[in-house]
């Protein structure tokens, strides 16, 4: 079909991320480009206090100002869980999302720039029922909010 | 290669809502195949969206957003006509780029 | 006539008008060519082979009926059967073990093309029944079963009904929607056993 | 005391009710949640690629194919599938007449046009799949309108209908074991009575649907042979005459609602 064109973007595409990924602010602490391109050690972690020493911040304050947004109570398959996060906290650089329960705790990280709302909305995956953290940093501080979410069986489990 | 996203932007006021629907397996690297091997972990790390060439969201991502990763957010300053452009690579290094316009 | 214009404007040969005018095939005919095109239909995967599609007397009478009541006399005669068939306990006893019932109800798989033969099968109860209480996961299918027991009594005659309810529903309700646990060989004795208990026993959370 | 007994009782009921109730809404929550953004559409966009690239070894594409409306007209074509093929003198649901485009345009041997149904993950994309995604997508909004006034196509609806009543496997399952009835479920599944409008419209304009839990865009003949799977039958194959009559069956029974898919569901 557009070959040539998928080519250019593709190329394109790949300098200016990394330009930009460059110029990002939530990187690992000290890490050179190619690591802080992706926060290798956030995503392995398996506790909270273990995420916040990879990602250079200190303990979260609990903020009723973290909403989440057409998330439900019940997912009825954890392959596909809804989750939508807004901050009402002035200054907020970044939206994280972590499940207490999954292997690795991190799902993900987005940075929001001045002029982006900070409310984002994506589906994530759960092994279990689990608490869901909503982690926000604003201006160099942490805040969390917590939800718990079940997963439930379904259909004729096979 | 993978295959294109779905980008749609739309402007109402000043805010222009993005939603976006990618091709990827987001294979998590917990799982076994039939012969109990593990599947190695592929998946989506870095996402950037840019509106006029200016960043309007990145992001780094785990294997534990979901397959075919959907995500919407809203920024503002984008008007109709305006180009939209979301990229994303994986941790094989595949990555791929597409725009939209605004409407 | 409605089907000769019909045919006409499609403009095909006039075999086929001809045949279309003739009087459509008879409820008799269309059965037989329904088991003929449905057969041509599959293929056998994994343990799963086309004798699944053979039909036993019961089977085949009960889609006779398409979903409708059969009268007295043809229930009658297939609960009969069913009934005669049961193969009961040798040491008489109906209960096994409860927790062992409350996993084979919540098992889903055996017998699907797509399961393990050498894998677990299981009853797969929840999905038709409501049971223990702490499962809010089940079916409506089957009535409610919560409370089994501690409605019907503890008694030797219900142990039995329940018992040769699971091996063969069908001796109790002609046509059932449940499937012939023990008479299928879907579960063993002691399964059903098990599962009868997770019904009976005082102690199952069914009871409580 | 015996009253006593059944007060206890009903209150006991009356609490597994509730419980039941908010879980019931919250799932419903959670599919409202699902319906912004659904990746089906990455299928759409795949297959109307698919459709417009000249293919096979005749290198002829699919826009010379007559899904009933003329070649190449897309809008509003499954909305009528199943139907009679003079040409083919066969009732054919989408699927097969896809199949039978790829063989007498495109040059496919009959094997390789039916060779990958069903996709699983990327390394085993379906084109299949995704020319249905894209066709289906163009009856959108459009009312279903079977006209079965062929005698092939009369005959075609009452074999499906006895097919949906047959009762065989280890479990003594027939279609009608679970989709007879209305307003059962499985587990916390809602059951289609499918021999009911109601019911039949619910269910038949909703497939194809991308289905999160196995992440994968899934057609109205995957819907078929999962089915037969779960009732313990062998496989049934794709593009047969018996998924062709159960189709039509139920893609009748659904004649009057309009299409709403591909969809998504759990």
């Amino acid at each position: 079909m557009d070959m040539q064109r998928r080519e250019v973007l593709k190329k394109s595409g790949g300098v200016s991320l990394l330009t930009l990924l460059a110029a990002a602010g939530w990187l690992a602490p000290g890490g050179a480009l190619a690591q802080a391109a992706w926060n290798t050690a956030a995503f392995d972690t398996k506790t909270m206090d273990e995420t916040m020493k990879a990602l250079g911040g200190s303990a979260p304050a609990q903020s009723k100002d973290i909403t989440f947004v057409q998330t439900p109570d019940i997912a009825e398959n954890g392959a596909v869980v809804p989750i939508g996060v807004a901050s009402a906290i002035p200054k907020t650089e970044a939206i994280a999302i972590l499940v207490e329960k999954n292997p690795n705790m991190l799902v993900a990280i987005f940075e929001i720039p001045a002029g982006t709302e900070p409310a984002i909305s994506t589906r994530m995956k759960m092994g279990q029922s689990s608490n869901v953290y909503a982690l926000v940093k604003a201006d160099g501080k942490y805040y969390v909010a917590t939800k718990e979410i079940k997963v439930t069986l379904g259909g004729c489990g096979g | 290669m993978a295959d294109p996203m779905r980008i749609r932007a739309n402007v109402t006021g000043d805010t222009t809502e993005v939603r976006v629907l990618m091709s990827h397996e987001m294979e998590t690297g917990q799982r076994k195949d039939a012969a109990g091997k593990v599947i190695p972990a592929w998946h989506i790390q870095n996402v950037t969206a840019t509106h006029n060439g200016k960043t309007v969201l990145t992001a780094q991502w785990g294997p534990a957003v979901s397959k075919n990763p959907f995500l919407s957010f809203k920024f503002k300053g984008g008007a109709k006509g305006d180009k939209v452009q979301v990229s994303w690579t994986d941790n094989k290094g595949d990555k791929r780029t597409d725009e939209a316009v605004i409407a | 006539m409605k089907t000769c214009i019909s045919v006409a404007t499609l403009t095909v040969g006039s075999a086929l008008l001809l045949s279309g005018c003739a009087s459509p095939p008879s409820d008799a005919e269309i059965n037989a060519r329904a088991t003929q095109v449905l057969k041509a239909s599959f293929v056998a995967r994994g343990q799963a082979g086309l004798d699944r599609l053979d039909q036993d007397e019961t089977q085949k009478t009960c889609t006779t009926y398409a979903g409708k009541v059969p009268g007295k006399d043809v229930t009658d005669r297939i609960e009969k059967v069913n009934f005669e068939s049961i193969k009961w306990p040798a040491d008489g006893k109906y209960l096994g073990n409860w927790q062992n019932g409350e996993k084979i109800a919540q098992e889903g798989r055996g017998k699907q093309f797509s399961d393990d033969p050498a894998g677990p099968v299981g009853g797969n109860c929840y999905a038709c029944h409501q049971l223990a209480p702490q499962e809010v996961s089940f079916g409506t299918i089957g009535p409610s079963l919560y409370q089994f027991a501690k409605l019907r009594g503890y008694g030797p005659d219900i142990q039995k009904y329940a018992y040769g309810k699971v091996w063969n529903a069908d001796a109790y309700s002609a046509c059932s929607n449940m499937p012939r646990f023990g008479h299928s060989g879907i579960l063993s004795e002691a399964q059903v056993k098990d599962v009868t208990a997770l019904l009976m026993d005082p102690n199952s959370p069914v009871n409580k | 005391m015996k009253s006593k007994v059944a007060v206890i009782a009903a209150v006991a009921v009356a609490g597994v009710a509730f419980a039941q109730t908010s879980t019931v809404d919250e799932i419903a929550k959670y599919r409202a949640a699902l319906q912004d953004g659904n990746p089906a559409e990455l299928w759409e966009a795949r297959g109307e690629g698919i459709w417009k690239t000249a293919r096979g070894p005749a290198k002829v594409s699919f826009e010379r194919c007559d899904l009933g409306l003329g070649a190449g007209v897309v809008k509003g074509a499954y909305a009528q599938m199943p139907r009679y093929f003079p040409d083919a003198d066969r009732v054919m649901d989408l699927e097969t007449r896809l199949v039978h485009c790829m063989v007498t345009q495109q040059g496919f041997t009959l094997a390789d046009a039916k060779k990958n149904p069903f996709g699983n993950g990327n390394a085993q994309k379906s084109d299949m799949e995704a020319v249905v995604a894209y066709v289906t997508s163009e009856s959108r909004g459009i009312k279903m309108n079977i006209a079965a006034s062929h005698p092939k196509e009369q005959d075609a609806y009452r074999i499906g209908e006895r097919m949906f009543y047959f009762r065989g496997g280890s479990h003594d399952f027939s279609c009608a074991t679970c989709h007879a009835e209305s307003g059962k479920r499985i587990r916390l599944q809602d059951l289609p009575n499918l021999t009911e409008k109601p019911g039949a419209q619910l269910a038949y304009t909703t497939w194809p649907a991308y289905r999160v839990s196995q992440g994968e865009l899934r057609t109205f003949q995957w819907r078929l042979f999962d089915c037969f799977r779960q009732q313990r039958f062998p496989a049934l194959e794709f593009a047969s005459d018996g998924s062709i009559a159960l189709t039509m069956f139920l893609a009748r029974n659904a004649n009057g609602a309009a299409f709403d898919a591909p969809a998504i569901k759990r």
